[in-house]
């Protein structure tokens, strides 16, 4: 074998050389690039294409925090199991970044495929020998059929997707379609696209065979949409009725409230122009939860939307929002923490905060969405229940649902389907005398009436204040109200575990006194390990928790269980101190499997964590991907 | 100093107003504050006020942060709500509940630790995003609340109770107001109430951001000789440049001027404010002539008071945000939620 | 009887009045007063008169968020055994405020005293028949002794100590002294006030006989101090070698800040004026705890003080000092939350906030004074650990110890004791090429060397970052390094365990499976009602925990007990949830004790609650002075 | 615009300065900014700077907040310790790693989203403190980090690269920098190496608060035509009011000038700042009228840029707080601690 590799060669078979992944509707392609060069587009139609093939596809961006210039990888799960979770390993590998070419070769599983820029011969040491390798000169290809450097840049990106549908069978008429929808306003770009498309695919087809890894059309996609989480919150925000939202840009968060204004835009603007909502991008996160709040106070239903670092700054708010009992709802797109951190990388770890955030007693309501599809459904709900318990509601995402496209059922809306508005005193109700006490607990579950300002010439004022009062909102320093306020508070969000959506609960084929407890982006995943673990004679009741505080079917699940494993991307196991602080569930019960290391957890991950777990059943405390000592 | 005639207006004789109302409607709590605290003064300044403009108390919210002079909005206008927040966030919170309900008026009451130490970054912003308001500071130099220490408004050199001199320079709220943009700014002092209700009057009826920083001395830790906020230094340096009536719409206008010696500003919602100069080299209506001024006889040690600038022509942040008419909160379910066939067609540009 | 009351009537004996208390050195009198009103030093001088007789005496003032003319109290307890706690109840009640009468009134024990001002009668309405009343027509008696207003107003309070001198027995020689030394500077005054004082103490030796309350030369003083806890930590820190002090104003902590700021003016000014500290009042909290961390960066001993709202707007900065290990000091003096809560009430109510403070995985280190004996110590404690663990450190005070005068030992220092500046590379050892990466974990403790800026002209120097970094303090996004290090943290973290101060073991005289955890201000009630416990015939092993992360002492007490009673100053149990989620301990066997009104919690209220929770040995989560659903 | 004539010391033919260090001993990482990124040259002339100034590069600290500005300091001067601490709270950890240190020399490096958004109170709060350091804000009108949305120093009107337009009145940071008592005070363009080098070079010589807003484009978003803050845009705006030069108190004075067009400043240190006067009108010692002409020349759009204030007596908050020579991080134990028999003292005043 020549001690350069170059132009289509394929590597012959070798004794040490495994014999090529073959697949069909089922592999992982990770591209890597550098951000800025415009490489995401071409991937996102390598991606789409297969979706329009009807082929599930789980698509991952992984970029650095930073506009241009540093590495980024895009890693395209293609599974017609419709599987879309993260399954680790590559089948396929397409790094294009010099930068990381190392460790994306590393990567790739014994038998898999390196597709790679041949313009210039690279020594062989810089590949495997378990691995196939297909060399295809881009760039003398590009440098061949363009004259213009930027040209020649982006054209590249289209033409290794021609490249790669010969390789691995990708309708061309696709490739048409989705290049007419998406330069349906430019048309010019169409032809010149499509050219450079088959200039990769016509090279290919001359130097190349297909390689094992096939894609077959097929009809697992149905009905599905594809979108980000991001994007559906904001739009379950528009359809929950909230019309202020306040917030600063943080990424994760920032598309959220972008979303927000485009929907809004379109959905909640009069024919003059007049706009039904009013958004606010603010100096701080202090300044949007303190909009947020005072809309609430007014009768508003008001967001905003942040990472970690600013629910980190909005404690101070979000212990008055607590205390003076005031609707409001934040959307925390959870990052990799503490500090800044890792900003563009994902996780579950803001969970204890925001359950407790703000010094004295707290305790709040958080929602736990598993895709874009419960981003919609929560956060629109997120509103009825903040108005119905006057207190502040977390709707907690994270990277890895808001900023990445998943394939989910279609959105639904029931026009029938009112907006609750909670316990508001309504002119009438003040004009004919009836009892209004602003904390006075009038139907025994903790939440009382409020009026909102202006509602009555000279009844049913109040003074909103964030010291202890009585039961009619009079300032008191008195410890019987003060204590009187905080047990109702209590009883408040015990009612709150009465409202708040239950758990999923995914039962075992067979009887079993073995568990797990997982939640939000984890659940894709988390299904795929759970068939294989089946598969592999492990049977596991898994429940999947939607909400804090938990209701009562989750503590049930516990006891039903003897041994229960708590899934979660954090490092300090922060659902399970939940379950034990407000369930008083026995730690020796909650295993925990971690992941943190900022990239999604993973289906392999976690078939590895728990099968262990189960072999030896050892009362180790904690799994992580290293072992941890805590 | 110089003191202004009592306008007609004020008149003790006239026991209601148009809607019927005295000023015992205005009032609120029984006030916990020291005796002879300047904010109580302000307070009566806002009651008198509101009952002169013939407000509807509950269309009025009031908003503070935390201090004595946050604490005051429990004291007056009982019949509004008002919400006494976190300390330095009042800018932020209003300017929400302002979003929620436009047809309301925004009446906010802070402190100088309030708006210039740790409120500084919120006062800033809600100016200059043109939020319609009353923007009160109630200006002691000190954190009366917590016994006594500098604020960020205390004057260089001037001394504290137990004879400290401050070495940090004093932040002029009136001057970075105007350099933010606010339409409507005003000095007074709380012991001139002849001068404080038209002031408050006019600040009522703008529309914008309307800033009113009013010296008011705290009786328990910055009265003392040596404090540049005692009752004595603030007479003994005030220096006003006009004195303001107020004139609604409807009102007509009787008495008559020699010329020059008045000047009239009709604002947006038709009230009139009509300013008799005290100064001939003063425009009220020229920000950066203005913002000169103030900053040359600041250098004097003179506390320049009155209406310092105001923009017939403001605007506010709905203006700028082109809100529906009707109040946000107000919308119903079908204002809001586009419907299912909305979201089906969202649905398909999603595949 | 007469339908009114007026001078110096007592009461005849009747069918329902009990028996007048009768008690030497072991009673409690409560004062109420109106703010402002100049009675602080009149009450004062009667609790320091006390103890200048040798009886040892816990003095609280229970004072209004106001500056004047709201309600206060001054609870003093006198102790010959030297209990030091609240003990509940009240045995001699001087009610000089009408605003408060009646509640003032009810809180007398049966056969207890009321002790108030005659002058206009009061209907019989106003008094109780269990009680033994005592007027003294005070203001008549001041009216005519005095003209100014203002003077007729100040005498008045030194007028009532007379009284009561006469009635309890209080040395007037012992007044006189302590006159004299207040107003060393102002002799004019002293005879004014003796004058005052001999006024009442006259008229009730005329009119009365002494009450059965009897105070009697003890020496069970010996050579104790009488100093606040803020003061106490103030001096912990200039001892502790702080440097930097950086703060804004929030009740309780202020007082903290103000004597850090006379004992630097003192002790540690140069002959020619110049200051060996900075101190800054900040325009907020969040720039107090930037300038103690930029200050810690930089290689001084820098700290801040404040209270729960502080605490929540520190968040951000809490997280970066944990992430990019930087030393810093904070004093929590906690007050009643959530919000503005009570700021001139007492709690434990921010333990959980401290302890995983900021988003993200984070755990910091908090010390637990239980008195302003260790506010000195752990005050100067913090700042080696801080160093040490190049991380935060929290100094949790409540305003009952740090707002209060305490009788505790005196202070004591070893001028041995060397400072412990922790792990810093010297430019000596930079010079001779010793190895330096900043996040290396070199000694297997989990805490690198760091240096400070200056120290070299070209080794040395690192970049300091909130975000992800490989050991060598590169920028780095890999999942590697950002595991790698957050694992180092976890292990520094069980690192401090061992450095922490150890908990104090109080044991049963008979062997016992029931255990007791409890922590700072709750010690002195605890200690007594341990007593009372013990004499009822329950035996209990008592453990006071002083330092977060808990060290193995801890839970080898917890394993070695059946039943365990925690005893909190807050609503939710916070101290209980940090032993379940760091020990994994099992709920079930934790009893939580709870107290939360805002007032010091007292040896009565313990011996009910511990007591009945044993009586009736039920496995109730927990017991709170009323019951609480959680 | 009006571009200077290359002063001699920037000649390339000198490669070592007085240390014997050549400018790559003081350039830093390789920067990870986009390509023609303004932030790289304000680089580019703080490595510059430092070299001609001949500062021991490990006798500097490099502060910064969050954004593409505030990476910066991790790509010059290596040999510095530096700190990239939060977002809009750099100011407060200068000023406590300053109060550690008075020996360094302080330099803090913002963005406009950072100093002029999140971070107003701090910006404001440490130059009204007086701390010794050169502040320089990398102001390009956007949050670049974040893609592009528009900052508080947005000017009103100016508009997106998605061509929205802005609706809140920009904030100036050199007017309120002035009007909180920087003794420092210039403005600049990342495009202006000329003009900028001496005036960093004055920033880091001068001692107390000096601060330099540097206009910086940010070319990924918000470099397009109907932007304030382009390339372009500022280029016709610019309206420089005199060039600087640095000499250090060693270096002779050698040229010599017309009468009247030449103005020197000697500073604390002996530094003397060499102000050649393009506008015959303007006194950069005279803070009240240079805040009024540049109101002035704003309104007219234009950007007043060069040394724009200074007072070379200024003072900084060591000396306001009087304290000793050493650095308090130097201080030992001994100096720290009173010891047993104070202590002893102490205890017999608490019985
Ligand atoms: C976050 C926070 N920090 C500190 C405090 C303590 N605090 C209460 S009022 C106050 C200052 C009030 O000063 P100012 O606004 O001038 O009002 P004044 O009492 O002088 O009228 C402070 C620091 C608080 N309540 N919240
Ligand atoms: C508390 C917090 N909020 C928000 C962010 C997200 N963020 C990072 S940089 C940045 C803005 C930076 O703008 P600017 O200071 O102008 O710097 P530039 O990138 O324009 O140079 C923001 C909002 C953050 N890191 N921390
Ligand atoms: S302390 Fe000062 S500001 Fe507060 S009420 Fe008393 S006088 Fe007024
Ligand atoms: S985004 Fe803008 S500011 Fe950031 S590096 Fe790129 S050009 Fe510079
Ligand atoms: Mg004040
Ligand atoms: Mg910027």
């Amino acid at each position: 074998m020549p001690d350069t590799l170059s132009d289509g060669t394929r590597t012959e078979a070798s004794a040490s050389r495994p014999a090529p992944l073959v697949a069909v509707n089922d592999f992982v392609v990770k591209f890597a690039n550098v951000n800025g060069s415009g490489s995401a587009s071409a991937n996102g139609l390598f991606a789409k294409a297969i979706i329009r093939m009807g082929v599930p596809v789980a698509a991952r961006n992984i970029f650095p925090s930073n506009i241009q210039g540093l590495p980024t990888w895009y890693e395209v799960r293609v599974s017609g199991a419709g599987h879309l979770g993260r399954r680790g390993g590559v089948d396929l590998a397409v790094p294009l970044n010099p930068q990381t070419w190392d460790d994306d070769v590393k990567e790739i599983s014994p038998g898999g495929y390196l597709f790679y820029d041949s313009t210039k011969p690279l020594p062989v040491s810089k590949f495997r020998d378990d691995i196939h390798v297909i060399g295809v000169p881009l760039t003398a290809i590009c440098n061949e059929a363009y004259k213009l450097p930027r040209e020649r840049q982006l054209f590249k990106n289209i033409c290794y997707v021609g490249a790669l549908s010969w390789l691995i069978n990708i309708d061309p008429p696709v490739i048409e379609l989705l290049l007419h929808e998406e330069f349906a306003s430019k048309p010019k770009l169409i032809p010149a696209n499509l050219a450079a498309f088959n200039l990769g695919r016509d090279w290919a087809k001359r130097q190349l065979n297909p390689i094992g890894l096939q894609l077959q059309t097929s009809d697992a996609v149905g009905n599905r949409i594809f979108v980000e989480g991001n994007a559906a919150a904001a739009l379950g925000a528009v359809y929950g009725g909230a019309t202020v939202c306040a917030w600063y840009p943080i990424t994760p968060s920032t598309s959220l409230a972008e979303g927000f204004t485009s929907y809004c835009e379109e959905l909640r603007t009069d024919a003059d122009g007049s706009a039904n909502y009013a958004i606010v991008q603010c100096e701080d996160e202090i300044a949007s939860i303190g909009v947020v709040v005072g809309a609430g106070w007014n009768g508003a239903r008001a967001f905003t939307c942040t990472s970690g670092p600013g629910i980190s700054l909005m404690n101070e708010f979000i212990g008055l929002s607590y205390f003076a009992e005031i609707p409001a709802v934040i959307f925390d797109v959870q990052r990799g923490g503490p500090s800044t951190g890792m900003p563009t990388r994902t996780q579950q770890s803001d969970l204890l905060l925001a359950a407790y955030a703000s010094h004295g007693d707290t305790k709040h309501v958080m929602l736990l969405p598993a895709d874009p599809g419960e981003c919609f459904t929560m956060g629109a709900q997120a509103f009825d229940l903040s108005d119905r318990l006057q207190t502040i509601v977390f709707v907690m995402l994270d990277l890895d649902i808001g900023m990445q496209e998943w394939l989910v059922e279609p959105f639904q809306w029931d026009d029938a389907k009112q907006i609750d508005r909670g316990k508001v005193m309504t002119t009438e109700q003040l004009e004919t005398g009836e009892f209004f006490g602003r904390y006075t607990d009038v139907d025994d579950d903790g939440i009382p009436f409020r009026t909102y300002p202006g509602t009555h010439p000279t009844k049913g004022a109040y003074f909103t204040r964030g010291t202890s009062r009585n039961r009619m909102a009079g300032y008191s320093e008195k410890g019987v109200d003060y204590q009187d306020n905080m047990e109702r508070l209590l009883k408040k969000f015990h009612t709150a575990a009465t409202l708040v959506p239950g758990p999923v609960l995914r039962q075992a084929a067979e009887k079993t006194r073995i568990g797990a407890i997982y939640f939000g982006s984890t659940a894709p995943a988390m299904h795929e390990a759970l068939e294989t673990l089946e598969a592999q004679g492990h049977h596991i009741d898994a429940l999947r928790v939607r909400a804090f505080p938990f209701n009562q079917e989750v503590y049930d699940f516990i006891t039903a269980h003897d041994e229960i494993c708590v899934v979660e991307q954090n490092r300090d196991a922060q659902l399970r101190s939940l379950l034990m602080i407000e369930g008083g569930i026995n730690p020796a019960r909650l295993t925990s499997i971690l992941h943190y290391d900022g990239t999604p957890i993973t289906a392999r991950f976690l078939i590895d964590a728990i099968g262990n777990r189960l072999d030896a059943l050892k009362a180790t405390r904690q799994v992580t991907t290293k072992a941890d000592k805590q | 100093m110089t003191y202004i005639v009592k306008p007609k207006l004020h008149h003790p004789s006239l026991p209601k107003n148009e809607l019927g109302l005295t000023r015992r409607d205005y009032e609120g709590r029984v006030s916990t504050l020291c005796a002879g605290c300047g904010h109580d003064s302000i307070s009566a300044a806002i009651i008198q006020s509101a009952w002169e403009l013939g407000i509807e108390p509950h269309r009025l919210a009031k908003m503070s942060g935390i201090g004595c002079s946050s604490k005051t909005p429990d004291y007056f206008l009982g019949q509004s709500h008002g919400f006494n927040s976190v300390h330095g966030r009042m800018p932020s919170v209003l300017t929400g509940a302002n979003l929620a309900n436009r047809d309301l008026i925004y009446l906010g009451v802070s402190g100088d630790g309030d708006s210039a130490s740790i409120g500084l970054g919120q006062f800033a912003h809600s100016i200059r995003r043109g939020v319609n308001m009353a923007y009160i500071v109630e200006n002691n130099g000190v954190y009366g609340l917590t016994k006594g220490q500098f604020s960020a408004t205390s004057d260089k050199g001037s001394k504290s109770k137990k004879g400290l001199e401050n070495t940090e320079n004093g932040i002029d709220l009136v001057a970075l107001a105007l350099q933010l943009g606010a339409t409507y700014v005003g000095r007074s002092f709380s012991g001139d109430k002849e001068q404080l209700v038209p002031l408050i009057k006019g600040a009522m009826s703008h529309h914008g951001p309307a800033f009113i920083d009013v010296i008011s001395p705290c009786v328990a830790f910055n009265n003392h000789a040596g404090s540049t906020k005692s009752f004595d230094y603030v007479r003994e340096h005030n220096e006003a440049v006009n004195r303001l009536d107020v004139i609604l719409g409807r009102t007509p206008i009787t008495t008559s001027y020699a010329p020059g010696e008045v000047r009239e500003v009709t604002q947006h919602d038709g009230s009139t404010l009509r300013l008799r100069k005290l100064h001939d080299d003063y425009d009220p209506t020229n920000k950066i002539s203005a913002a000169n001024y103030l900053q040359e006889r600041h250098a004097q040690g003179e506390i320049v008071t009155g209406l310092l600038y105001v923009d017939p022509e403001a605007t506010d942040l709905h203006d700028r945000l082109e809100t529906t008419a009707k109040p946000l909160n107000r919308l119903s379910a079908a204002e809001l939620t586009p419907g299912a066939a909305a979201l089906a067609k969202i649905n398909a540009s999603l595949r």
